[in-house]
């Protein structure tokens, strides 16, 4: 089941750097989010910071906190490996594994933690896992083939069945579409509304027909200026934020004034 | 105007040759008015100059080709009479003088095999784990720049300087007779570690960022990812960084010469006792010079200049050897830079 | 995340026992490094140490008249750098031209078999150089200066020959990736301005690859100068300044004393070859340093 | 296609290392124990010796004679030139030692720690002949008297169509050449033969006296090269070339016809005592069986090497008895 997720006063910074500035909301759970806003705003960078990936790949360090269900995810005897066991990921490119096959894909996650398996439940999380990224019909007779061998949107929703195969209780989707065409695109996008009846997503994304399609609510990131931290402006339900939002600075970037 | 752009777009090909064709059939039509007049008086006495050039690049290319045609034919010629099935499994033990039984290698082939082993257990755990630090670990911060200056030094470390120095650690713990192949393989682990780090550094950076993302996002340590996905991928590159280095350490003498020492029958063991090695073996033979054949009571043949034909032989089993090793190295590399686009 | 000195202690401590063996690999490199300076100091402290008399129980080192340490050094180090030099005079053209042939004007199936040509020439073992020196190359040249020089011409110049053809495959695999990068910008600014093809090359080419190119030399002159097997079968040795590189018996290299003398040698003896082997490395040290040096500042302003 | 590589290399070694059960050259054809006696004290065990390469070809051939008396006694012998022979033997490293030189009085001082209060103790075992080799167009022979040849090597001579080589080969037409003198640049002691001949023949011409390598103010005058090997190998590479080898080694070069021929004496050394009673029983037997008369033949037939006289052998005999074995009297 999807988890609520509490952000109060967090701040990110690259070295000195402060990168996002001041950033408190509330993610609902079993909904999806999306974060919206010009390129460098930050939210790639905050989304980032809720499974803690930012420590292994991009230096960065945070201040304040965010609780998931009521756990501080920052407080310090919390194994930041254990986080993103329970907040899945997926990236912008399709990054199956080019040494394995579309099973042993799906049974990474479980495999590279070495947890022991019986054929029979691999088996039943491989096929849920591939039913559940409605692709298990696509590929059931050739579930031994390379991976790298499908198409860009197959690949991505290979990925989403890999992370959702470690039961994680949110979902994090990093413009999981930019990199497909658009007939991908909307079966990726038709994939997230399914799921988000049992897990917490939160989508960034460049296309707001996108965000305002699939999210419940949607959080609108700016930045007042080049080298200045990015801010949240302004979060509310999708259908408020794309009729009449309450903040100037999301009516102009709603109606492509610049950004 | 499409024509002009046409031409420059033809321009971005790198091959030069396809743009000069274009350019001559601009030149000869009505469009030609447009070139620079000045380009065209003088360029006979540029183009003779760029044509003087052009015959020396290609002059370069030949005179590298020569020195390699000579050494081949040469260590060909003479290396073949000797190569036979007994040459190839045979040590020199109960040889005498220029009477056959002319013995072989055996014990040479044996011994650069095991040194070479002894070298590779040594330097490839230092060498791959240094470079995953390097890579993985320590992108930019102040003690990878330090090691990773030290690791051109060292890559620049001579040969002889790598036997003097495995010869004198184990002379100080074993006494000035200390010659046996493991200190063989120390130094030639010297030589080993600085190709090692740099070939496995370059095929981790080859591993896209994007498979330590989706490890990491899948909640697998940075320790699990590195030995489960990143050196799986890279683990035929990290191979082909072995054998090049391999091939690059098989062929040195002065170290072995120092530190190894010859004999004549098989020594399997690298911690007790001398042991030969192929470019040992080659030095030894030539070094010995011609055997006496006049007074020969035996009735066994006896061929007076056989020591050099010898050595020939063994050069020639080196060079077969380490060609092998490049070639099984350069195909998988040039295969992964082709696959990843390089 | 504490950061003290040059560790990350906080990590260090943590539960990652993998970064523990990764840094211990890294450190390895760095006491290797030591160690051979340490060891080879240690071995050479006796030679250093002794008086002159002493050292004249040393037979070669009596019959070389030197009358101190540094005496008996310093010719040998003057003939390791000037044979090293004149190898990389002959060898560095030469590499840039195969390096541009291969590049810029071979068709795609000649490059390849130069690059090829390239590869196994790097493959040779130095033993068989040494061979072929003296068996092809020393009768081949004695044929041109049969009376003019000593015969067999085992002198510096036909060392240097050999030198340089062992050199050229570093040196032009380095300068040949160097090239490739050429950005194609530059390579048609070049042409744009109706420039020949060796025109391009000096515009453009050259000047992207120089930094590349004399850090491509140290590298093929580090090679050289720890040259040993070839130095001890082609060259007559001999002890002088002498800048005639066809004077015989005049010049003798460091690594090729140390490989001549070692086997006759007494403890003593070892120790005094150990000295001039610790002046060998730190040559080496330098010169690597250097080329390390040159491409660094290469990169940063290209 | 990379493990394949792999795994047919270590197959290979394996199959060579088990199928090779005879990894060695079979010599029983050479019937070197003719009447089989086979006088087999049970001494079995590696024995090291190492030192001058001189002698190297007729050790291989000694160490196949000795294993027709004595088969489970393997010999190794390190060709490390007498230099390092004598460290060994000083050092205890070798049990034997072959050097072209006597031990100075500092190294029997030295050796005492080892090899018992009376040191070392060191035998005649291999007798060369040097001989004067150049290397002439179709010119096998000449004749020189031992003042030309000493005049040649100190560089006083320097054209093979000199008058005094030319009075001595009338019939000879001699190019006019210059002469290279191609010596041995490392320390042997052949050059200690030669020079010693030298100064003894013209005081003079040669005011070096003896010295094991060639003096540096006349050695840019000529090319030195590494070994008896090296010096013959240079000297057939080069025209013009006059030099000098152990008369195993002289191949195809022209040989200068002398009055009195250089003799060499190589020495086999050995502990005057030894604690090892196996050790000594070797040495002994080992040292004996090369004095003997097969065993100098033996060498003669393989190196061209002069058979001992017998004042010579008997006085190696008196020496060899002279060794003590065992612990009680040290």
């Amino acid at each position: 089941m999807g988890q609520r997720i509490d952000v109060e006063h967090l701040d990110v910074f690259y070295g000195k750097f402060m990168a996002v500035e001041n950033v408190s909301m509330t993610i609902n759970p079993n909904q999806v989010t999306a974060f919206i806003g010009p390129s460098g705003c930050g939210k790639s960078t905050f989304l980032r910071t809720i499974n803690r990936m930012h420590e292994m790949t991009d230096k960065a360090t945070v201040k304040g906190s965010i609780l998931l269900e009521g756990r501080n995810l920052y407080s310090s005897e919390i194994d930041p490996v254990q986080v993103r066991r329970e907040v899945g990921m997926v990236f912008q490119r399709p990054n199956p594994f080019p040494t394995m096959s579309i099973r042993q894909n799906v049974l990474a996650g479980i495999k590279l933690n070495n947890k022991s398996l019986t054929k029979a439940q691999a088996d039943e999380i491989v096929e849920t896992s591939l039913k559940g990224a409605n692709l298990f019909n696509e590929v059931k007779d050739r579930l031994d083939s390379a991976a790298i061998g499908m198409s860009g949107g197959q690949q991505q929703r290979l990925c989403i069945a890999r992370a959702i195969a470690m039961k994680p209780s949110v979902l994090l989707m990093d413009e999981p579409c930019s990199a497909l065409d658009p007939i991908s695109t909307l079966a990726v996008e038709d994939l997230i509304y399914e799921l988000s009846s049992n897990y917490t997503i939160v989508i960034v994304t460049h296309n707001m027909q996108q965000a305002s399609r699939v999210s419940q609510r949607t959080a609108f990131f700016n930045i007042s200026d080049v080298g200045k931290p990015g801010r949240l402006i302004e979060m509310d339900q999708t259908t408020k934020i794309f009729s009449n939002p309450s903040n100037q600075q999301t009516e102009n970037y709603i109606s492509g004034k610049f950004g | 105007m499409s024509k002009i752009s046409s031409f420059r777009v033809n321009l971005l090909s790198k091959n030069g040759l396809k743009s000069k064709v274009l350019f001559k059939n601009i030149k000869n039509n009505r469009l030609s008015k447009f070139i620079k007049p000045s380009s065209r008086v003088i360029s006979r006495q540029r183009r003779q100059f760029d044509n003087f050039m052009k015959v020396l690049i290609f002059l370069s290319f030949i005179i590298v080709s020569i020195p390699l045609v000579s050494i081949i034919y040469i260590v060909v010629a003479n290396g073949l009479t000797q190569i036979t099935p007994y040459f190839l499994t045979h040590t020199m033990k109960g040889v005498m003088g220029g009477f056959s039984p002319f013995g072989g290698i055996l014990h040479a082939l044996v011994g650069t095999i095991l040194i070479t082993l002894g070298a590779m257990v040594i330097s490839i755990p230092i060498g791959i784990l240094t470079a995953i630090y390097l890579v993985e670990y320590a992108k930019g911060n102040k003690l990878s720049s330090i090691v990773n200056t030290l690791v051109d030094i060292m890559s620049g470390v001579p040969s002889i300087v790598a036997g003097l120095f495995a010869y004198s650690l184990f002379a100080l713990f074993f006494g000035p007779t200390a010659v046996f192949g493991i200190s063989g393989s120390l130094a030639l682990s010297v030589l080993m570690i600085p190709t090692i780090i740099r070939s496995t550094q370059e095929m981790l950076n080859l591993v896209p960022n994007q498979l330590r993302e989706a490890s990491y996002g899948l909640g697998v340590s940075k320790f699990r990812t590195i030995i489960k996905v990143v050196l799986p991928t890279a683990f035929s590159g990290i191979v082909t960084g072995v054998l090049l280095s391999i091939a690059r350490v098989i062929g040195e003498t002065a170290p072995l010469l120092l530190t190894a020492g010859s004999i004549d029958s098989l020594n399997l063991n690298l911690f007790s006792g001398r042991m030969m090695s192929l470019p040992v073996y080659i030095y030894n033979e030539y070094s010995q010079g011609l055997a006496v054949c006049t007074n020969n009571i035996f009735g066994a043949d006896c061929l007076s200049d056989i020591r050099m034909q010898r050595a020939w032989s063994a050069a020639l089993v080196l060079f077969i050897f380490i060609i092998i090793l490049n070639l099984v190295g350069t195909t998988i590399k040039k295969r992964i830079l082709k696959k990843r686009g390089k | 995340m504490s950061k003290i000195g040059i560790f990350n202690w906080h990590r260090l401590f943590k539960t990652d026992k993998f970064y523990l063996l990764v840094c211990a690999s890294s450190l390895f490199v760095l006491i290797i490094l030591f160690a051979i300076t340490v060891f080879l100091l240690f071995s050479a402290m006796p030679a250093l140490e002794s008086s002159q008399t002493g050292l004249l129980g040393i037979s070669w080192y009596k019959s070389s008249e030197a009358n101190n340490i540094l005496d008996f050094c310093l010719p040998l180090v003057f003939s390791t750098i000037l044979s090293s030099l004149l190898a990389l005079v002959i060898a560095l053209p030469v590499s840039i031209g195969v390096a541009l042939f291969i590049t810029f004007y071979a068709p795609p199936k000649l490059a390849a078999i130069a690059s090829w040509v390239i590869d196994i020439l790097a493959s040779i073992p130095s033993i068989v150089y040494g061979l072929w020196g003296i068996f092809v190359l020393c009768p081949f040249l004695n044929v041109f200066t049969g009376n003019l020089i000593s015969s067999p011409p085992r002198v510096l110049f036909t060392l240097s020959i050999v030198l340089a053809v062992m050199i050229i495959p570093i040196i032009t695999s380095i300068i040949r990736d160097i090239y490739t990068g050429t950005p194609h910008l530059d390579i048609e600014a070049a042409y744009g301005l109706g420039a020949t093809k060796w025109e391009m090359i000096r515009l453009s080419v050259l000047p992207y690859g120089a930094q590349g190119a004399m850090s491509a030399a140290m590298l093929g002159l580090g090679r050289a100068l720890g040259e040993t097997m070839a130095v001890l079968i082609i060259l007559s040795p001999g002890r002088s300044y002498s800048f005639n590189i066809f004077g015989v018996s005049s010049h003798q290299t460091i690594a090729g004393n140390i490989a001549a003398q070692f086997p006759e040698a007494n403890s003593l003896g070892v120790s005094l070859l150990t000295v001039t082997g610790l002046v060998l490395f730190i040559i080496t040290f330098l010169v690597n340093w250097a080329a390390k040096k040159i491409a660094k500042s290469g990169v940063a302003n290209v | 296609m990379k493990n394949s590589v792999f795994t047919s290399l270590c197959f290979l070694c394996l199959v060579l290392v088990l199928s090779g059960c005879s990894v060695d050259n079979d010599v029983s054809q050479f019937k070197l124990n003719p009447n089989q006696s086979n006088i087999d004290l049970g001494l079995r065990g590696q024995m090291a010796g190492s030192g001058a390469t001189s002698q190297k070809n007729s050790i291989d051939a000694w160490k196949l004679g000795y294993n027709a008396y004595y088969p489970n006694i393997s010999v190794a012998y390190d060709p490390k030139g007498s230099g390092g022979g004598r460290k060994d033997i000083i050092s205890g490293a070798s049990i034997f030692a072959a050097s072209d030189k006597l031990l100075s009085d500092e190294e029997i001082k030295l050796s005492k720690s080892v090899c018992g209060s009376n040191g070392v103790i060191q035998i005649p075992t291999y007798i060369s002949k040097i001989e004067i080799i150049f290397n002439l167009d179709n010119i096998k022979s000449l004749s020189l008297d031992n003042k030309t040849i000493t005049a040649i090597f100190s560089g006083k001579i320097t054209n093979w169509s000199d008058s005094l080589i030319k009075l001595q080969n009338p019939q000879i037409n001699l190019p006019n050449k210059l002469i290279t003198v191609v010596r041995r640049s490392d320390d042997s002691g052949t050059n200690d033969t030669l020079t010693s001949f030298f100064s003894k023949t013209d005081e003079s011409l040669w005011q070096w006296g003896e010295t094991s390598s060639w003096p540096s103010s006349i050695a840019s005058l000529s090319q030195g090269a590494q070994g008896t090997a090296g010096v013959v190998i240079v000297s057939s590479l080069g025209d013009g070339t006059i030099s000098y080898a152990d008369s195993a080694q002289v191949g195809t070069l022209g040989v200068v016809a002398m009055d009195n021929p250089i003799m060499q004496i190589s020495y086999m050394l050995a502990c005057s005592h030894y604690n090892d009673i196996i050790a000594g029983q070797f040495v002994k037997s080992w040292l004996g069986y090369i004095i003997s008369k097969s065993g100098q033949e033996l060498s003669h037939n393989v190196s061209n090497s002069m058979v001992l006289n017998d004042s010579q052998t008997n006085q190696a005999k008196k020496d060899i008895d002279s060794i003590t074995i065992g612990k009680e009297n040290v």
